[in-house]
């Protein structure tokens, strides 16, 4: 462990704001890049699935 | 030789999510001409462009004198003439500059005969203006004269005529059917009924789409 | 396909069926996830936590574990793009033009993460947010080249020739890349003194580089997640029209 | 006229007569609209005269400033004069007959490249001793800005037509181009700069040339068959 206290461990040295502010990006990149493809597969099924129905619908 | 010039198997083609043709099989004979039917938007000028080479989103087959046409692509392009919709003619350009650049393309053409090419045509005395103070069933002629320079076997013609006069048509028919006679094959599309140019056989799209 | 050939193994025909390769990538996604997550997790916190500060630069040296990860992931995630796209243009694989399809928002995503962090890293190390260092720069050169790609797909409307173009866009790119990579750097040296650099550094420790490896390579598993994720909705979108869809669909 | 179809076939001959007949027809397109012709040049030059009146007039820092200025400029004017090399022949499907011809496509657009070049680049190049009199650019660097823009244009003129290629068939290409094209042209950018720098401060120019010659040569070898491929695939959609 390279800190002594929880709040040393925050402040990074003096550098916290950069350090936590870089995770906090990188985090939110990967849950965007997460999110997005499972947020467009939702929306295409629906999609396609109304598709198909029309298409049942008539022939 | 028993082999047809150009044969299509299982052709298959969509366009903007509807489906142009499915299963699509024809032959192409020497000495055949062949009509593309169908109505606005089932597909002619696509097939016709597929069939040239143009268009390459499609599935399925097409052999060239029974070899596929993808390896013989070079000897199938000399025996070549794709008319279509833009003719392809240079504004700026004179309709003698224009041919003799198309002479340039096919380098088995003689640029020799552009004068006589442009004559049939009706556009004597035309040779060195520049193309677009002509009218536009002229400008479509400078296009066409290309039939008369052309040695190519197959002709693929997508609305060779339009804004040309009655007379220029039976003309174009006259030449179409000496192409013909002379073992060449050619495939169109047309809105006009052709007469006087032998055996027309057709290839409805519509009922294509139907099934597909 | 005018002719098969012959003498590529049978695993490369299999992966140009969509459906086997939908289902391949359903069955994948499971183990990636999962080694994806700890992997991430347990090399963030080693990397904040255990990993030793540098004795130059201090905590911030800490970003390093997500800015090399996140640089890497974008290089390489350009080279699969510009395959796979190579591999759709000569064999007409539908798959293959599905994976550079969806490789280029991730890559995009991935260098806009390694310029923002190699940023932050900027302002305590050289005072300011945006230094015109070679690494830097290029990377935001290869950012523009996705975006590039990115925007020429969308541009042309219909799906395999926006394929095959971005295709022939990204192999140029592809060649491009070593020229710009020299020729950035060599003017980096012609304008400015080299300062110490994000990554170029003699002899890291051990206790330094290990939570490094664990980061490149959960990296490396998101990214299989996240491609796979992407690829499964491009296939069902492009399917759509086929039997197995529908079946699918209708059993939803 | 009844001569046998397909009887005399020639291949082979004409490839150096296609080339230069292509040569010919696109420099005669050009020449006959003046306009088009001249843009570029006049781009150019008001691009050039943007800097001195939105930094600063001063002499010293003109000139300092001149080598990219002048760099930038001629890219920027290689560029928007890029989205006509194929759009007017896709337009009157003469692009048609160009893919359809039997004849070796990479010719035929080498050719065009080449007259596209020598009505932009070489025209940049040649008025580039004025601009440098105008941005108080030392006559040192006149010789070695001339050198480099030779040889870096050309390139600029390939790599912008993988471009046009590539969004001729669409309606609004010209912004998409630039998007595409520019990240591909910042390596002539920076060895064409570094030669004018270097000609300035009479450092040897020559590590500088060969590298934009390198480049060019890359390009002629490569450009054309992503030109050729791009152009397929545009026309195919």
């Amino acid at each position: 462990m390279s800190f002594n206290s929880f709040s040393e461990f925050l402040s990074m040295g003096g550098h916290g704001l950069y350090v936590w502010l870089s995770y906090a990006l990188g985090l939110s990149v990967i849950l965007l890049n997460l999110a997005a493809p499972l947020m467009e597969r939702s929306r295409l099924i629906a999609q396609l699935k109304r598709r198909l129905q029309r298409e049942n619908q008539s022939p | 030789m028993s082999q047809a010039m150009l044969k299509v198997e299982n052709l298959f083609c969509e366009r903007d999510d509807r489906v142009l043709f499915d299963q699509l099989s024809f032959d192409v004979d020497s000495g055949e001409i062949v009509q593309i039917e169908g109505a606005n938007g089932s597909g002619k000028t696509t097939l016709l462009r597929i069939l040239s080479g143009l268009s390459r989103n499609y599935e399925g087959d097409i052999y060239w004198q029974g070899e596929p046409v993808d390896r013989v692509r070079d000897e199938f392009r000399s025996e070549l003439l794709y008319f279509g919709h833009q003719p392809g003619v240079k504004a700026l350009l004179t309709p003698e500059e224009n041919l003799h650049w198309y002479c340039a393309l096919h380098a088995s053409l003689d640029p020799a005969r552009v004068q006589e090419a442009l004559e049939q045509v009706g556009l004597r005395g035309f040779e060195d203006v520049p193309c677009h103070t002509l009218s536009a069933g002229q400008h479509r002629r400078v296009s066409l004269a290309r039939l008369y320079l052309s040695d190519a076997r197959l002709w693929i013609l997508d609305e060779p005529f339009t804004a040309i006069d009655k007379r220029g048509v039976a003309a174009k028919e006259a030449l179409i059917g000496r192409h013909v006679a002379r073992g060449g094959s050619v495939i169109l599309t047309t809105h006009q009924d052709l007469q006087g140019s032998g055996a027309v056989r057709s290839i409805n799209l519509d009922r294509q789409g139907e099934r597909g | 396909m005018v002719e098969k050939k012959k003498w590529l193994p049978r695993w490369f025909y299999q992966l140009a069926s969509p459906r086997w390769c939908f289902q391949i990538c359903g069955k994948l996604l499971p183990g990636f996830s999962v080694a994806a997550l700890v992997l991430l997790l347990g090399g963030m916190v080693w990397a904040l936590l255990f990993a030793p500060a540098d004795y130059q630069q201090g905590n911030s040296f800490r970003i390093i574990y997500l800015h090399v990860p996140s640089a890497i992931l974008a290089q390489s995630c350009y080279m699969l793009m510009a395959v796979a796209g190579a591999i759709g243009l000569i064999w007409k694989m539908k798959v293959a033009d599905m994976v550079a399809k969806s490789c280029a928002p991730i890559g995009a995503t991935m260098a806009v993460l390694a310029l923002l962090t190699g940023a932050i890293w900027g302002k305590p190390t050289w005072g300011s947010w945006w230094v015109w260092d070679a690494r830097l720069t290029s990377m935001l050169i290869l950012l523009f080249l996705y975006l590039g790609v990115m925007a020429l797909n969308s541009a042309i409307e219909s799906e395999s020739t926006a394929a095959q173009a971005s295709a022939v866009l990204s192999l140029v790119g592809l060649v491009n890349i070593p020229i710009i990579k020299y020729s950035v750097e060599w003017w980096n040296t012609l304008h400015q003194p080299a300062t110490f650099k994000l990554t170029e550094r003699p002899a890291m420790p051990a206790d330094m580089w290990v939570p490094l490896l664990v980061m490149v390579v959960g990296f490396y598993c998101f990214f299989a997640v996240t491609l796979m994720l992407r690829l499964r909705n491009e296939i069902l979108r492009r399917e759509r029209r086929s039997g197995w869809v529908r079946d699918l669909l209708l059993s939803k | 006229m009844n001569q046998q179809l397909g009887a005399s076939r020639r291949p082979d001959i004409g490839m150096g007569a296609l080339f230069a007949a292509t040569l010919k027809r696109d420099l005669k397109l050009s020449l006959r609209r003046k306009s088009e012709l001249v843009n570029p040049l006049i781009f150019f030059l008001m691009v050039i005269t943007l800097f001195p009146l939105g930094v600063s007039p001063e002499p010293g820092f003109l000139a300092e400033l001149a080598p990219g200025v002048i760099w930038v400029a001629a890219l920027l004017a290689t560029l928007l004069s890029m989205d006509s090399l194929f759009r007017t022949d896709f337009d009157d499907g003469s692009l048609e007959q160009l893919l359809l011809s039997p004849q070796p496509l990479m010719l035929v657009v080498v050719a065009k490249v080449l007259a596209h070049w020598m009505l932009t680049g070489l025209a940049l190049t040649l008025v580039a001793p004025l601009i440098s009199v105008m941005l108080f650019l030392p006559a040192e660097g006149v010789p070695g800005l001339m050198l480099s823009l030779l040889l870096g244009t050309p390139t600029l003129s390939l790599v912008g037509a993988i471009g046009a290629a590539l969004t001729v068939g669409l309606k609004r290409g010209g912004v998409l181009i630039s998007l595409l094209v520019l990240p591909l042209y910042i390596p002539v950018l920076i060895f064409g700069t570094g030669a004018v720098q270097a000609a300035v401060t009479g450092l040897p120019l020559g590590g500088y040339l060969a590298l934009l010659g390198a480049l060019l040569a890359l390009g002629i070898v490569l450009a054309p068959l992503a030109i050729g491929a791009a152009l397929r695939i545009s026309v195919s959609g």
